[in-house]
């Protein structure tokens, strides 16, 4: 199942939107116009896009407190989460939820979560739901390398491969969890080491390169839909910003951010890649960005001239019936 | 037909006519089945109490063992409820609630706020309360309020069998995230159950029995305890409604504040721990809502702010009984 | 000698200082250095809001960083303090009580009561609480209520730089197991500190303003809005006692009870989610105890049961305010 | 370091007490004399005893809601053991904990727990403490395969190795979670496998073998003693009656019990052993089996005579003060 010329544009413009995204977000974040704790995913684009280009909308993901990557990567449109984030009304959760809480069930994105390892053990129950209804389709976890220290994901991880679900967990090892390295937290070279004690199936690749990604996951996707099980993919790749807005990174060597945007840009090298090798052209490239950089110029305008949420929202939407 | 069964009988009657109605319904959690990967028998256990026994003969893989892992399936049965199934999951014990509690509270509580309106997630945490069975301070705990505090949660404390399977069966069809606490002491109750499929609605409390003196409000085993105090109390001329209010969360507040209108005195009986507690909570309801009904100060009848002792002579004083009901009855009777 | 600090700085110098004093006290958290095992700065961090910073330099290894496994952390702090050491464990927002719960209640709590009074546990588990970040609904909640529920813990809700320092250095002294509540919104507070060491003893309430017409209990930063809210009553004439209960577990029940007497209305202010929380803890508490002072019902001012919003105007709604505090003390106020 | 004909003496002497204590325990249930659930440890007392046999007073150890074994190996009081299964005021815990909560400190024995999982933090914390105070000494966690899938195993494992902690995890594997089998619900043959995913040796042993675990945990404590950090031991074994007092076993082959006591006992093997390559006489086993039937026979009497705890009982003891 090579990629189609579609199909390599469109992850392009995937990873394009998602750091178009989020360079403005970190702009319009400085300005002060954006609530809350906002954690950004640049850098990490190759990831998503390579995971979830293996995915349909009847398959889920679940993601972590860094999720806006992971949504537009799985199809949530970038409006509302852009209003989302603004908390206005229009918002994907209509201003309720913010930048740790997007969700988006219809296209099988089952939420950012402020919880590290919150996402796990649900992606075992959407597992096990496609799984008991048969639809054939995968459940997929993100989680970073802190999260991968975390109880719930192991048990998540055991649960998955007693169960036999169509789950496939992937640790997106950006080095660090908050200010802490994970040469110091994870107590091995590579998490995939601890796919063994899960008997499963466990391999790192190049974050940095969208078709390791892509190839890695489509061998987990591939042995999930046909009943083999789960698989634990480890994603080793770097984030252009803090942790969070607001983070000054000292926790960092000095030249390491510039390092990483200088030689380890994922999309700059997908665009060498397809344009070499792909017969993709420049120009094909260049029209998506202006797309993307325009779509991306709607949203944060929308956002900015739509409504807040009304005061009766505030008791709304606790239960279905009480 | 109504017929006499077991308060455990029911529980299992429940499960199995949902599972029969809604293939959407499955049962999980450790040794729900019981035997999974052994060389014994399948449907070994039924759970530890044996409460699902025979639904694995009939259901098969909708009845699920797992292993000791109480975040992962607990969290994996909220994220097949949020992926269309209607999971009925088994925390063996609600004292195991620390181990997963997270996916409790800060997922299935709060998914269709946060997500504005958009996640539905039906999924339903049987689990065992309560104090009686010499089982110490890690497995003989109430924890209820615990839920009750969170937003999001709805909490179900049957009194009695017909409660149990009527309570049940609306918990599995309900679409909000539901606490099925069941009192280890009851079990063994008998009690009158329809053997047609029935549903008793959230938030409608039960007059257990009429009175007029004094109101008593009493869950789960101190229903019946509350009654056999209220038998007594009779005797002496004290006549006390007894109201079960069978929901936590929803709560029916306003069977509770009108008994109190009429009987302008109160007594919550509660084996919960006190402090933050379910008896602290109508208290303050009352206190809040029914001033101007009461006549003398609201009791409450807990335990005391101590873990559960094992000594079988320590935990009959921790646990309040008719005795000790009777007495705050008597005391809020004679308050002028 | 006192001079005006930051809150946080006040928590800062009570870690110093008991630092300094005792080397069996000991601190760990997530990023409570910042920068283990990295190729820039340590002590980086210094906590998720610098709340640490410094001790690094200090203290050098008895500050510590640890992985994200709650659990772990927070249950090697306990093992800890049951083998000498008198470790200030951080769990970095009480909303992650989730994924490490059951090590403190089942654990931590229960100890010297299941093991017969033989175990000691002097832990501190210093957790962030509270709304008003826009951090949404899993980073904002106040969830003490919980912890007050079980018996054996002590619970701790400073609402001042003063009371900060003075109560965190008697919790690290304090034999028992103590959760430490630090409320995000009051971390820039600025108040008069004695720089040199004190302790505030657990269980006495703050008065911290006299009054006569009305009693309003309060919280964290819900006091620093109650004393707003008093300013504006007194110029219409109705006079406010503030009470800063400081300790909900043990609980100042006297010094609530004295005020009531003197003027029979009641008002509790709390920040926690009104199901089974501290004000019907506090609520309950007067209609069992102080009944017959009462001359109004009592009024809670609390958020609504609904999880923490995360859109600003949402959340400011959310918190209780000065203008609800107002409003429900002139309402009982006005009671006749 | 070999083991002295005193040490052997000794090794015999606490496994024949566990077996002793446990066939007595488990008539005394029968007859209704003992309230709340118990778990008896009889057929896995080589572990305990291989295990404790390498500590001191000052090493710790955590325990599990299996825990008499785990008990005596360290050497606790008998009589306040039995007392404190009875209930009774002059039980370890003063008639408060029961089986499932027997602790004491001075030998360094944190607790039994009713919390599966509920051991490995807290000895990540007895061991952290040996480490800062410098005193040499280790701490041991002892669970069971239905613990090992636990995260609070997995994050204990974890935060041992990267802190290096004097910590040793002991699985005592005897193929069953209450009635689930092991082969069910972990998802790696061996339970040792999953060091390798926390950075630490592990290695599997037959807990049939009180030399195997002595061998095995004698190298775990020298290295955690050195500095070395943690080791994960599993010890296979096998438990000779149900998960609690009163299970039917119907999870079992129907000979499996019977099979697991002919072939399989370690107290057998022990003694064929030592009397054949260890120059100790059977008469000497023989008069250790007299000493300790007159010893369980005395702790039941005492038990049974001794007084239940005060009504005042029930309210002490929760704070240090309040
Ligand atoms: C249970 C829990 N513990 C701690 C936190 C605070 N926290 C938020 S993100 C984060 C670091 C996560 O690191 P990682 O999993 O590597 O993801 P990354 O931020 O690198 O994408 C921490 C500690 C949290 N949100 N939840
Ligand atoms: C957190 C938690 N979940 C479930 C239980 C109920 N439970 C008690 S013992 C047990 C089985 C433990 O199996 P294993 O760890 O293999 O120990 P074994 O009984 O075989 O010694 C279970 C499920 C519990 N006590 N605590
Ligand atoms: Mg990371
Ligand atoms: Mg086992």
């Amino acid at each position: 199942m090579a990629l189609s010329r579609e199909d390599l544009l469109e992850a392009y413009r995937r990873m394009k939107t998602i750091r178009e995204f989020e360079e403005r977000v970190h702009v319009e974040f400085a300005k002060g116009g954006i609530p809350g704790f906002v954690h950004l995913y640049a850098g990490e684009e190759a990831s998503a896009a390579g995971v979830c280009m293996n995915l349909t909308d009847d398959d889920k993901i679940a993601s972590t407190h860094r999720g806006h990557g992971h949504c537009i990567g799985k199809g949530v449109d970038v409006h509302g989460m852009m209003a989302e984030i603004y908390g206005k009304r229009t918002g994907t959760c209509r201003g309720k939820g913010g930048s740790m809480h997007i969700a988006d069930l219809d296209t099988g994105m089952l939420g950012a979560n402020g919880i590290v390892g919150g996402g796990p053990p649900l992606v075992c129950g959407a597992a096990l739901a496609a799984k008991i209804k048969g639809t054939g389709g995968v459940a997929v976890a993100f989680f970073g390398d802190g999260a991968s220290n975390q109880g719930t994901t192991f048990e998540s991880m055991n649960l998955a491969s007693v169960w036999k679900l169509p789950a496939i967990f992937v640790a997106e090892n950006n080095g660090y969890a908050e200010a802490t390295a994970a040469k110091f937290s994870v107590s091995c070279e590579d998490i995939s080491t601890r796919a063994a004690g899960f008997g499963m199936p466990g391999v790192t690749v190049d974050g940095h390169d969208f078709f390791a990604v892509y190839d890695a996951m489509r061998e987990a996707v591939e042995r999930a839909r046909g009943g083999g099980g789960p698989t634990l993919v480890e994603v080793k790749l770097d984030r252009f910003f803090g942790h969070f807005e607001g983070d000054n990174q000292n926790y960092r060597a000095p030249d390491e951010v510039k390092h990483v945007r200088e030689q380890k840009d994922c999309i700059r090298r997908f665009a060498r890649r397809v344009t070499s090798e792909h017969d993709i052209a420049e120009q094909e490239l260049a029209a998506i960005d202006d797309e993307v950089a325009k779509l991306i110029d709607d949203a944060v305008a929308q956002a900015l001239a739509a409504p807040d949420p009304l005061p009766a929202d505030l008791t709304t939407d606790v239960y279905i019936k009480y | 037909m109504a017929r006499k069964i077991l308060f455990q009988q029911a529980i299992n009657e429940a499960l199995d006519q949902e599972m029969a109605r809604d293939s959407s319904v499955i049962v999980m959690g450790e040794d729900v089945v019981g035997g999974t990967g052994g060389n014994g028998e399948m449907d070994a256990w039924g759970g530890v109490l044996g409460v699902t026994k025979g639904l694995y003969g009939k259901y098969g893989d909708r009845i699920m063992d797992t292993p000791i892992s109480e975040s992962a399936f607990v969290g994996a049965a909220i994220g097949a409820a949020t992926c269309g199934l209607r999971p009925v999951c088994e925390l063996m014990f609600i004292d195991f609630l620390g181990v997963c509690f997270d996916q409790i509270y800060n997922q299935a509580a709060k998914f269709r706020y946060m997500f504005g309106g958009k996640a539905k997630t039906p999924v339903v945490i049987r689990t065992m309360i309560g104090a009686g069975f010499r089982a110490a301070a890690q497995h003989s705990q109430c924890l209820y309020p615990i839920f009750t505090h969170i937003p999001g949660l709805k909490v179900v404390i049957p009194s009695s069998p017909y409660e149990a399977k009527g309570l049940l069966i609306q918990a599995i069809r309900d679409d909000d995230p539901v606490i099925f606490c069941e009192h280890k002491a009851l079990y063994a109750m008998e009690g009158e159950v329809p053997d047609e499929s029935y549903t008793i609605p959230f938030g409608e409390a039960n007059i257990v029995r009429e009175g007029s003196d004094v109101t008593i409000v009493a869950l789960a085993r101190m229903v019946g305890f509350a009654q056999k105090a209220a038998a007594t109390l009779a005797k002496e001329g004290i006549s006390c409604e007894i109201i079960d209010p069978r929901t936590t969360s929803p709560l029916d507040e306003d069977t509770i504040l009108e008994s109190v209108e009429n009987t302008g005195r109160l007594v919550i009986v509660d084996e919960a721990s006190p402090r933050c507690g379910m008896a602290a909570d109508i208290a303050a309801m009352v206190a809040q809502k029914g001033f101007a009904s009461l006549q003398a100060p609201i009791a409450m009848v807990t335990p005391p702010h101590t873990p559960v002792p094992f000594s079988g002579v320590l935990e009959d004083l921790y646990i309040p009984g008719p005795a000790r009901i009777e007495a705050a009855v008597r005391n809020v009777a004679e308050y002028a």
